[in-house]
């Protein structure tokens, strides 16, 4: 099993955690979209691991995750000290594809999902777009870190304390209808009705996305069928059940099946 | 190092430790992890004759020392699974022991199943019969539940295949000593157990099920005093060779299952914690058999001290 | 403060929240803790018509989120609780509403207990027939795992007694809801459960059962999944109130309970942990209640969305 | 609830360890032979609490248990940094009877037994006799702060490794034999069997102590009837259960019935 000795783990900003593991080999190994499951020493009447996206790998083995505290597990972690060790399994999933040399990558994000994509930035040479969604200013995530890395952020927040009142999804309707001059890549991570709006907006503007889902997760391998999502296929029902650990989280917004 | 071959009546494994079904996918998902031939036997997830697409998500809720599943039994059916390369054929270039593990919503499912298996069943060291799957509503609970149907499920299967039978039972009994007799009436070569406990959770800001099936089996390690209970009841009650689960989170708890009559052990959700689990249960027990100066597994089944 | 007062078929209680018979020994015991008075009610230790011993020790063993125990129904017998100090005279004078759960090893003993609390039931709100300790041989086990008996001690004690009757129903069963129509039949006006989950754990280093009685009975967390689950089959099943309970370690627990079916909760092995828990458990719910906007528990009861 | 803010937690020898809580409201009523039942709060997968006896009680209200790490309880406890705060029932149970101005104290202890009975020595007026036994030097506890205390201390170790080979009870039976002057009133507490072994040497010699037991304990306050032990009752069979949370864990060593 691989081990993370915790570097630093901090409150950012509301209700928002930043930890850094020292985690080398995940570090190697990771792409933009994939997650580490982790398993949370200081909670020993909870067995599961908890899921959490990569946020950044830095050269030196320090694994970094943004997680927020809504729960027995998430509120542990936030109180393990520097020096922790934590069992680490990863880096797992499907990841991100990386933006093409030609391609501008869109991303439209909410709450953490500014995390998940954020190892993305390096990955793109025309800079990009952040479309970021929020409750409110402070669950803003990153922008700062975006904009040093080159992306445009545009934000929307329910309440209006930032940018525009409303949802990120009007963002991107607006950003479909006025960009035009380039080739886009959409990505999408955030809570699960923005993405299966964001997916309705893609599949009616005939475009195509990847967009990363948070299920919740057991095994995080494959072999257990907790997480499934409904992608379309061959089947009678015109869809079946794939697992979002293995499959995804990351999917091509034209898999899956959106209930009406 | 500790002899730790088990013999399983017409079975010989390597060491008396396996997975649980549904906790260890068909094996593939963990080959990255370790060499799967370092493991008893891999109990792959149930198959039926039919691809499944199980049950609406959510499918499992944390619980207390424990989880709750209804899973309900998503499978690509027996034909995919003799053909497809995460499948058996994987499962036999690997060269690990298989067991795998079958249901169906009929008796007649339960033996086209069988049936198929032992026509291809190179590589397949026994079937386990899960009559204990508390999610499937067209019959699963019934034959778990039902003395009568499950001698019907039982003996029909044992006519299906001349593959080793394990009958895997289901907890949800008031008496499960009667079950196991029952299965081995019917020619089940050994009996493991126990498969989940129904269960129920209930988020109480939504109010709604944290399940959508609305129930779901408990495993983990708060099932493990009645699942050792169980196996002791059903040790006194039949000969075969009992392999216990419930809660097995290390090898402490596998011992204590062996104690309790269990000649061999698999580990469930605790692989979801851990996926060396069932190699750390391995060396601990052969740790163990050195310890207490033990040559075989043998010596420590069934080894209660009641006096 | 939302209305907490609890109705419950002939009975009316100030709060839905009681402490389980066997945790809260005979109340007197933690008098210097708060004022009984706070309590839903007081439910008592299980009384016999004779004194007796219980089991021989070791009588309790801490598993993974719960206990095993197999006391034995220790208790001083129905002549020395109505008059001695620690006990009935005691609990009437503290002014708390108070259940006597009974036990007995024939059918005489139950109706013999209930008469005797009858004819001197000053400070007696209900009984709570034991039908379900699983720990006793004589009779114990066979009245809550067994409908014919069961129906026959239930109507005896009916018989016997005009005091609002509950029936405390074993878990150990393959249909809890069978066990609550036949309570139901038999004039019980409430059902409480779930009693006791038998389970069994070894020590490995002695290889000897950690309980000197062998098997004793799960409580705690780890069986609160199977207790809302039966709850909530005994809630479809029946229409008199449910006192619900196993592993209720706060409000949540509590309020999952009520959204189950449950019209009250008792607070049983959480008070090991905390003596405090019951009345951290009226405070939570209260808030609950606030924090919805509901006037009364009742609009919780069995609130469970399933579309 | 009571509560405990840790003061200091450290190994002292052997797997002894010591703490120190801060706990005024239990120092002020604790008497010799009282215990604390202590829920510990990293251990979620545990219910039940652990109960130590009193070591020590100082008069700015730290609240000293000494306690061997033996499993899974003890160990967590043993990780508990300064400043956690614990929560303690107590004091409970049904202490020693303190000795009359003319008596003698003569202690018989075994392991942490020397903990149990410690603070006797501020209740002699004459000092005292202490015989501790153990396995090895090694687990011989607090022999220098008996002896300061105007304690005279004998010991017997297992292994020979400090004083008399053998058992305490050995040191026991000699003094009996050989101490006639002074008018004794003996204290045990240990391991079940050697209290046992007290015990019958004790009602042998028509002598009687005071014997503190070590029973597993649930409720701490006799409610749930966990901890018995049989004491001598005019029942049918001679004894009944008695709890030793409430009845105890102090016995009179005549109460007790000896199973042959
Ligand atoms: C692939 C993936 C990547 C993720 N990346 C991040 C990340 O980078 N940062 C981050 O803060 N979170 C991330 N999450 C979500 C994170 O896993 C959950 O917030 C965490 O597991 C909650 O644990 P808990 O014990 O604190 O909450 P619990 O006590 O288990 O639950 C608290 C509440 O959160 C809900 N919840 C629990 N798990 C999930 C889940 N997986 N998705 C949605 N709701 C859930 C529960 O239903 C409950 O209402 C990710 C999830 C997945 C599947
Ligand atoms: C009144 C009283 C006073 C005590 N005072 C002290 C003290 O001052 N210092 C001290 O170190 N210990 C004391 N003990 C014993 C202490 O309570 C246990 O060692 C502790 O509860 C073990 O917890 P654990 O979780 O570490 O061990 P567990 O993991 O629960 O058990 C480890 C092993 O210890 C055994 N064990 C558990 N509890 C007890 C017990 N109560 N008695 C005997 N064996 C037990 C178990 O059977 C097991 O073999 C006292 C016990 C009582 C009843
Ligand atoms: C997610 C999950 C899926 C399961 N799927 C199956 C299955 O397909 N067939 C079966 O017989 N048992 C199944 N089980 C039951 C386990 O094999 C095992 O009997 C049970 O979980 C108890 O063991 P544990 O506590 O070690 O997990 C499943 C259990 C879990 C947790
Ligand atoms: C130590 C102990 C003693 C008990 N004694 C009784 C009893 O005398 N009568 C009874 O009906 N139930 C008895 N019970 C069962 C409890 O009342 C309750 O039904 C069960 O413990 C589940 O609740 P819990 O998980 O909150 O403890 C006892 C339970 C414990 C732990
Ligand atoms: S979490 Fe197990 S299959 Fe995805
Ligand atoms: S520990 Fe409960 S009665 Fe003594």
């Amino acid at each position: 099993m691989k081990t993370g000795e915790i570097i630093s783990n901090k409150l950012i900003q509301g209700s928002y955690f930043q930890v850094d593991f020292y985690a080398p080999e995940i570090c190697r190994a990771a792409r933009p979209g994939h997650f580490v499951h982790v398993q949370i020493a200081n909670l020993t009447h909870r067995i599961l691991r908890r899921p959490f996206s990569i946020c950044d790998c830095s050269s030196d083995g320090a694994l970094r995750v943004l997680y927020k505290c809504v729960g027995e597990g998430t509120t542990a972690l936030s109180k393990l000290q520097p020096g922790t060790v934590c069992d680490l399994m990863g880096p797992l999933g499907n990841p991100f594809l990386a933006p093409a040399a030609d391609e501008y990558p869109i991303l439209v994000n909410g709450g953490y999902g500014a995390a998940a994509t954020f190892m993305l930035t390096k990955e793109s040479s025309n800079g990009g777009l952040m479309l970021l969604g929020a409750r409110s200013a402070s669950d803003l995530l990153l922008v700062n870190e975006y904009e040093a890395a080159g992306f445009e952020v545009r934000v929307a927040t329910n309440d209006g304390t930032a940018g525009h009142q409303g949802l990120v999804t009007d963002l991107l309707q607006q950003v479909i209808q006025q960009e035009t001059t380039r080739k886009w890549r959409f990505y999408a991570c955030g809570p699960e009705p923005m993405l299966m709006a964001v997916a309705s907006i893609l599949q009616k503007n005939h475009l195509s996305g990847e967009i990363s889902l948070d299920h919740l997760m057991c095994c995080g391998v494959g072999a257990c069928f907790a997480c499934v999502v409904k992608v379309k296929a061959d089947t009678p029902e015109g869809w079946r059940y794939a697992r979002s650990c293995k499959e995804g989280p990351v999917f091509n917004s034209e898999q899956l099946y959106l209930e009406k | 190092m500790a002899d730790l071959t088990t013999k399983l009546g017409p079975v010989t494994l390597k060491n008396p430790v396996m997975t649980a079904s549904g906790t260890f996918g068909y094996g593939f998902e963990y080959k990255d992890y370790y060499d799967l031939r370092k493991l008893g036997a891999v109990v792959v997830k149930g198959i039926a004759p039919f691809p499944s697409h199980g049950n609406p998500t959510p499918r499992v809720a944390e619980v207390t020392s424990g989880m709750l599943n209804a899973i309900g039994l998503q499978g690509p059916g027996v034909d995919k699974f003799l053909t497809g390369d995460e499948y058996m054929p994987f499962l036999r270039a690997s060269g690990a022991d298989v067991i795998v593990n079958i249901w169906g919503k009929t008796i007649e499912d339960y033996c086209e199943v069988a049936a198929r298996l032992d026509a291809d069943c190179a590589g397949i060291t026994a079937l386990e019969i899960n009559i204990s799957c508390p999610n499937i509503k067209e019959g699963g609970v019934a034959f778990g539940t039902d003395l009568n149907l499950a001698a019907k499920v039982l003996s029909s299967v044992r006519k299906a295949t001349s593959l080793p039978l394990i009958t895997k039972l289901s907890p949800n009994v008031t008496n499960i000593a009667d079950f196991a007799r029952c299965a081995v009436d019917c020619g089940s070569d050994m009996i493991s157990l126990i498969n989940t406990i129904t269960g129920m959770a209930i988020d109480i800001k939504t109010r709604r099920p944290k399940i959508a099936n609305l129930t779901g089996g408990l495993s983990g390690p708060a099932i493990k005093p009645i699942a050792i209970r169980m196996v002791y009841q059903v040790a006194q009650a039949v000969k075969v060779p009992i392999i216990g689960m419930g809660g097995i989170m290390n090898a402490d708890d596998a011992i204590e299952f062996m104690l309790a009559g269990a000649s061999a052990v698999a580990v469930g959700t605790a692989i979801f914690a851990d996926p060396y689990a069932p190699l750390k249960v391995i060396d601990g027990i052969n740790d163990y058999l050195e310890q207490h100066n033990c040559k075989s597994v043998a010596e420590i089944i069934g080894a209660l001290r009641l006096s």
